[in-house]
């Protein structure tokens, strides 16, 4: 396999023996918690800025505006300054509030968020934890965010904040179930929970491209659910502005809101992470069958690049969607869960489980 | 002390500290959130017994489902500021002494009872592959029997929980 | 591994989280904190069965069994949580002590 | 033609057809589900007439001997290994003919109805109800088991509760619907109580096996059936004597025949189908289903049978002499015929020319539900142009009801029994066999047989000739006789009633399935029908012209005329028995006991219970975590024990 | 709803989704009328639209007249008081003494461009001007003179 051209595997495997050789196994844990840890946080910050500035910039390219062009080449310092304005503020604390909880609530949806980022993998043995239940721990991570908004929501002591954390917890925990369904339905179709196996499963074609109409729905189908388990718009009823001023983060300012807003990008980037993996291939280049020269000129792009670059094409995607659309009523809202994506994901479901016992795929 | 015994240690004391702030707060929301700790402790009880896949699953359904549930229903219930009140002290005092009594006893029980552990045991380890083929077929050691019971539980518990719960709108 | 900690202080850490569940259960004086105590109970029997499972029998028995209780741990709480909330409609409380219909 | 697939169609269908407008029709199509049923029920006639003419003339008889067939037999209910309920389908020359009559009949029913009841608000529930009276009647008749039988009896007195109380509004014809099912369910205890006396002798409730255990004196059944006695007769006599009663109630017989008069409160057609045809002869059909039983193993029981038969008809030819509501002249003119069929059974005995009894009856049943059909249904036609039940409010009706007319005057000849109509056979074969065997039973039979003729033609001439009729909304001249619907099934009948006498009975039904040749005695013709051309001169010289010549006679005689009028006071006599013995004699000291001894000991011992569970009554304090501190230290204390001693 | 309902909903759910998303993509790909102005820069080729209200103004042609009667109806109009004027007593070629204004004070920091003022005036006398950078570092500043001085009030106006 020319695959292991820009494996980084040896990479990694050379930085923990060369620690190996020089600490006890307990020191090497520790040192590869810790650097990991502050990549990732590294990683978070500047993912959210490019985040954030893309998002400002393809608002405005939609509204044919020209979005932030003045602080840095193309306005990208905006950004930076963005955030040196939040660092800097003052973080206020309500006087009614629960102050322990109001203070722990962004820390618990940050680090959740960036927990989920672990078993992701950034390109060819480019990830920290390939356990076997991958996607099921990304899923089961996620559900953990909701805690921090509505504890968030609740200590704000603001009717307005618990209001739009329940909003958004009932969202989340309702879209939860279609974006798993879809889920289910790669996991079926590769096998494994595990994200190496199921990239490893697109050797040959990504999913897309394999599963013929039912996970082209189940992509469709995942990419809503996503968007409405980000609370982003069409689906941002929690921090409606006309109704609820921000929803639950209305009473934070400075860091604290900072770090609810990095959530926010970090969670964006974990759901179209799992979506390029499940359904784009992950970091696997594009292959076409058994076409082998093909797919050894595709194989010379790097795999982060293939793994980036899908991830922000569905980020695109989501953010396409977050300028075109209005924001749905309630019923609406709860109607397109239950009435449509559940019955449809669960059918779909099925048709898959048969596809995929029948050999129908690719 | 090892990695391992620390990580153990660490994840017991968060456990049982989340359980006694859980049984002890006096603000409601905060026993959720002790609760919702002690629930984390235990998936990350199971992660530290390498089973990855039980682990994910009490994290979905205690924390994602069940403490989610629970701090819906405080949010419905109560306002925030709310204590909840006193125990009845007498019965307090019973309840501390037939608990202590208990755990006195179990914990004696399991001083005096030494279990034969099995190398095989600890190597072992679980793939997700298999629970599903047992969950999912008949014979021994499989479990579909229960696994329809269970379904058509979770069934019936949601059709009780609308009924229970509908706002029966009355015409006049 | 594993086995530098033994069974026994699973099964101590068990015992201990069933009987604080069994405390609050029987000194909370709301039903949404008893509902929270019962869980700890209910977990402190998972832990148990995991704890067997991994020490004792090389088999997925003990694994499928905590998956049951907790999936009937779920649809305990949903029931328990709509009884609980159908009863603050009517009597605008959730103190079990104000709940004594059943007298006599 | 005689597969279990088949006949079960027939029965079927008129179930198919209820449920059917039950659950959809009513809702969907009510006026449509007329149609619907009649056309259902028409292809249950169809094949039961196709049933018939096979059985009859082509499978059959064999060996001289119309065969019972039982093409299915279906095991229900099992008790004992001789013992079981059954539901099944029997073959024999009565059961053939009764389908043929229960579906012909309801088939002209359904036609009448669909424009005696056009524009009712209940219309669909209407046919629903008849449909489940045809389905239940028709199972009544092939019952191959006496059990089964009973089953479909008391749907039959269901169906015909629901159909006599189909005006619900009217308190009389609740009241009707009442007395009759507490009548008839009166007289059912005793066909209950019979059938199980039977079955307990016999081991077994399947007719045939009965019959032939009952009636061969070497088996240790029959022995023990008659061994048993009670009041000097055997246990089997009482359990025949039972079943009768039963049937006695259905079929009116005095004294259970109080019911029938009121339940004319139903509509006509109802009145037509039940109350003339076909569930008042049900009585009958059951001594006739255990004839052998009857004439061979306890001969006096029916000759009993017999005197009841023509006292009742007697009495009722009597009191019918007096009434002047049509319905009612014509509902006692139907205890007066049944009771003329039990008297044929009566008189009758088992096998050959000395069943001619048997044979007569049958036939009597036969032409009686066609031309007693016809003159319900003309009395229908009748009541629906005036608007009115008494006869006072008709007259001179047969220059505007033409057809009618016709029919009700043939109808009148046929029960009248004048040659070559219907009713002059069968009568002619009931007096003849009467004459044979009961010089008494003839006599009366003899006269009842004039009555009947002055009776039915004083309803004529009141009815058709008399005074002019006037109609009440005397502003405008009335609509038509009918429409079409209503007409055919009275020239249908009428056909039938001037024709179903020629139907060769002796050769088709006989006590014992085997044809004999009848005997034709021209003195008894004479005298029968000299004294009914006797008694219809009598009665024109009366009612053709309006004169007060009856006036005269009913004044002479005052006495009798009221007591007949008051229809002998036996409505009167039971109220007496059951207010005044019943309910203040017995009923107080029940009531008393009830009240006292047993309430008294059930609330003393309440009120012991009560007194003790005050004194532990706290310990349910209803505080929940109490009862788990409670369970918590009961589990401690079991491990103590346990663990400790 | 009937299952031709619920699909129906289905399609015109993803027909909406793609037209709508088409209109947002074409906007997107499509650069070239990109509606920002990068203000400073182009402030010479800045063009504003006619009907921008900028502030009031008064104009006056070369002899130095304006059209001002002083009826004061753009006073009595201005909802927040943003106008004064002050009248005198002028002396015209045929000797009568008539009402002509004195000083035309305009408040632009009140103002609400409401344009009320220019409907309410008889005479045209003043107009809304595009000039919109208002921007000075005193607050006395934005309260203007409209009249010039020594102005007169066109010849023929009444």
């Amino acid at each position: 396999m020319i695959l292991s051209i820009y494996n980084f595997t040896s990479l990694t495997d050379k930085f923990h023996n060369f620690l190996l050789a020089h600490m006890s196994e307990g020191i090497v844990l520790a040192t590869e918690l810790i650097v990991t840890g502050l990549l990732v946080i590294t990683f978070v910050a500047v993912l959210a800025m490019v985040l954030i500035y893309l998002e400002r910039k393809v608002a405005a390219y939609m509204q044919l505006r020209l979005g932030p062009n003045r602080v840095g080449i193309y306005g990208t310092g905006q950004v930076v300054a963005d955030v040196l304005k939040l660092v800097l503020k003052e973080g206020i604390t309500p006087d009614g509030a629960d102050k322990l909880m109001f203070n722990l609530a962004p820390y618990v949806v940050l680090s959740t968020c960036m927990m989920a980022l672990a078993p992701i993998a950034f390109g060819n043995g480019l990830v920290l934890w390939d356990l076997n239940i991958g996607v099921l721990y990304i899923t089961s991570i996620t559900s953990l965010g909701v805690i921090g908004i509505l504890i968030a929501g609740w200590s704000s002591n603001n009717k307005y904040s618990m209001l739009g954390a329940m909003r958004s917890g009932a969202q989340i925990v309702s879209y939860e179930l279609s974006a798993g369904l879809c889920i289910i339905s790669i996991v079926v179709l590769s096998g494994s929970m595990q994200i190496s196996d199921i990239v490893n499963s697109q050797a040959d074609g990504w999913w897309i491209f394999k599963g013929h109409i039912p996970v082209i729905i189940a992509f469709v189908i995942f990419i809503i659910a996503a968007t409405a388990e980000l609370n982003r718009a069409p689906f941002d009823l929690a921090e409606a502005e006309s109704e609820l001023t921000a929803g639950f983060h209305t009473e934070y300012s400075g860091m604290k809101f900072a770090m609810f807003f990095l959530a926010e990008y970090i969670n964006m980037f974990v759901l179209c992470a799992m979506a390029a993996t499940l359904f784009l291939g992950g970091w696997m280049p594009f292959h076409i069958g058994h076409w082998t020269s093909f797919n050894n000129v595709m194989d010379y792009i790097p795999s982060p690049l293939w793994f980036f670059g899908k991830t922000f094409f569905i980020i695109f995607i989501i953010m396409w969607f977050r300028w075109t659309f209005p924001r749905l009523r309630v019923d609406q809202l709860l109607d397109l869960e239950w009435k449509y994506l559940l019955p449809i994901s669960m059918v779909n479901l099925l048709a898959i489980a048969l596809m995929n016992i029948l050999g129908w795929h690719f | 002390m090892t990695a391992y015994q620390i990580w153990f240690y660490i994840i017991a004391s968060m456990i049982l500290g989340g359980a006694l702030l859980a049984v002890t707060a006096r603000k409601i929301f905060r026993a959720a959130i002790a609760l919702l700790v002690s629930l984390i402790g235990i998936a990350a009880l199971y992660y530290w017994m390498h089973y990855e896949f039980i682990a994910a699953v009490q994290t979905i359904v205690y924390v994602g489902g069940i403490v989610v549930l629970i701090i819906f229903s405080i949010f419905l219930t109560h306002n925030p500021g709310h204590t909840i009140e006193e125990p009845v002290s007498i019965r307090e005092a019973f309840a501390f002494t037939g608990c202590f009594a208990g755990f006195a006893f179990v914990f004696s029980l399991l001083n005096r009872y030494s279990f034969e552990q099995t190398g095989d045991a600890l190597n072992h380890t679980m793939q997700v592959a298999d629970v599903g083929r047992a969950l999912l077929s008949t014979g021994n050691g499989s479990y579909l029997l229960p696994f329809e019971a269970v379904s058509l539980l979770l069934l019936a518990a949601m059709v009780g929980c609308i009924v229970i719960a509908i706002k029966i709108r009355t015409h006049k | 591994m594993i086995d530098q900690v033994p069974l026994t202080h699973i099964l101590f850490l068990s015992t201990a989280l069933f009987f604080i569940g069994a405390y609050g259960f029987l000194t909370r004086r709301n039903m949404i904190t008893m509902l929270m105590s019962v869980e700890l109970i209910l977990n402190s029997v998972n832990i148990n069965l995991v704890a067997f499972n991994r020490y004792l029998h090389p088999n997925i028995d003990g694994v499928i069994f905590t998956l049951f209780i907790i999936t009937i741990a779920a649809a305990e709480a949903a029931v328990a949580i709509a009884i609980i909330i159908s009863l603050y409609r009517k009597i605008n409380s959730i103190d079990p002590e104000q709940v004594d219909e059943l007298k006599f | 033609m005689l597969n279990a697939s088949t006949l079960l169609l027939i029965p079927l269908l008129p179930l198919f057809s209820f449920l059917f407008i039950t659950f959809f029709g009513k809702k969907h199509l009510p006026k449509a589900s007329g149609i619907i049923s009649v056309f259902i029920l028409g292809v249950s006639t169809l094949l039961s007439l196709a049933v018939a003419y096979n059985y009859f003339f082509v499978v059959g008889m064999t060996n001289g001997i119309y065969q019972a067939i039982s093409p299915m037999k279906l095991e229900w209910l099992r008790f004992s290994p001789g013992l079981s309920i059954d539901m099944g389908i029997i073959l024999d020359p009565i059961s053939v003919m009764m389908l043929v009559v229960v579906t012909f009949i309801s088939l002209m029913v359904h036609i009448y109805s669909l424009g005696y009841m056009k524009g009712e608000e209940r219309f669909a529930v209407y046919y629903s109800f008849l449909d489940l009276f045809t389905f239940s009647m028709l199972g009544l008749v092939i019952a191959t088991n006496l059990f089964q039988m009973y089953f479909f009896w008391e749907l039959v007195g269901v169906s015909s509760y629901l159909l006599i109380g189909y005006y619900f509004t009217k308190p009389s014809a609740v009241a009707a619907a009442k007395k009759a099912f507490i009548v008839t369910r009166f007289a059912d205890l005793g066909f209950l109580i019979g059938i199980l006396i039977l079955s307990f002798h016999a081991g077994t409730l399947d007719i045939q096996t009965l019959i032939a255990r009952l009636t061969t004196s070497d088996t240790t059944f029959y022995a023990s059936a008659t061994f048993t006695g009670f009041m000097g007769a055997s246990s089997l006599t009482w359990g025949l004597a039972l079943v009768f009663i039963g049937g006695a109630g259905k079929s009116a017989m005095f004294p259970l025949h109080i019911w029938l008069p009121d339940a004319m409160e139903g509509p006509t057609p109802v009145s037509a189908l039940i109350h003339a045809a076909t569930m008042v002869v049900a009585g009958v059909y059951l001594v006739a289903r255990l004839f052998p039983v009857y004439a061979i193993s306890s001969p006096h029981l029916l000759e009993i049978i017999g005197y009841i038969g023509i006292i009742s008809s007697a009495l009722a030819a009597i009191i019918a002499c007096t009434q002047t509501d049509i319905k009612r002249v014509l509902a006692y003119s139907t205890i007066s015929q049944i009771g003329y069929m039990l008297a044929a059974l009566g008189v009758s005995q088992y096998g050959g020319l000395n069943g001619e009894g048997f044979s007569a009856s049958m036939f009597h049943l036969f032409t009686h539900a066609f031309f007693k059909a016809l003159l319900f249904l003309c009395a229908g036609s009748v009541i629906h142009y005036v608007h009115s039940n008494e006869v006072k409010d008709m007259g001179g009706l047969r220059k505007k009801m033409p057809i009618t007319h016709l029919c009700f005057l043939l109808a009148c000849l046929a029960i009248a029994g004048i040659p070559p109509l219907s009713g002059f056979f069968s009568k002619e074969e009931i007096l003849a066999s009467a004459f044979a065997h009961n010089q008494t039973i003839f006599y009366i039979a003899w006269l009842t047989a004039g009555l009947t003729s002055f009776y039915m033609f004083r309803l004529y001439f009141l009815t058709f000739w008399n005074k002019e009729y006037l109609s009440h909304h005397d502003t405008h001249e009335h609509h038509s006789e009918g429409s079409w619907n209503m007409k055919l099934p009275l020239i249908i009948l009428m056909l039938g009633a001037v024709g179903a006498g020629f139907v060769p009975f002796h050769q088709l039904v006989t006590s014992d399935c085997q044809p004999y040749e009848s005997e034709f005695h021209l003195n008894i013709t004479l005298m029968a029908v000299g004294l009914s051309l006797f008694a219809i001169i009598i009665a024109t010289i009366f009612y053709r012209k309006k004169n007060n010549l009856s006036d005269k006679i009913s004044n002479n005689i005052s006495q009798l005329y009221n007591f007949a009028y008051h229809k002998f006071y036996f409505d009167e006599m039971y109220q007496f028995v059951s207010q005044k013995i019943l309910f203040n004699v017995v009923g107080a000291f029940s009531s008393w006991f009830d009240k006292k001894i047993v309430n008294g000991a059930v609330n003393t011992t309440a009120f012991l219970t009560e007194a003790f569970s005050e004194t532990i009554k706290p310990v349910q304090s209803g505080k929940v975590q109490g009862y788990a501190l409670a369970f918590l230290f009961g589990i401690l204390g079991l491990i103590v024990i346990l663990f400790f001693f | 709803m009937t299952l031709g309902n619920y699909f129906g909903n289905i399609y015109k759910g993803l027909k909406s989704l793609a037209a709508g998303m088409r209109l947002t993509g074409l906007y997107f790909v499509r650069r070239g009328d990109s509606l920002t102005q990068e203000y400073p820069e182009n402030r010479e080729s800045l063009k504003l639209a006619e009907r921008f209200r900028g502030e009031v103004v008064m104009p006056h042609n070369e002899s130095n007249e304006h059209r001002c009667t002083g009826c004061t109806a753009c006073e009595l109009a201005c909802p927040n008081g943003s106008i004064k004027i002050l009248t005198k007593f002028v002396v015209n070629e045929e000797g009568k003494k008539k009402k002509a204004i004195d000083t035309f004070v305009y408040h632009l920091d009140t103002c609400t461009m409401c344009n009320l003022c220019i409907v309410a005036c008889p005479t045209d006398a003043i107009i809304m001007a595009n000039n919109f950078e208002h921007s000075v570092f005193d607050r006395t500043k934005l309260l203007k003179v409209l009249n010039k001085p020594e102005s007169k009030i066109m010849t023929g106006v009444e």
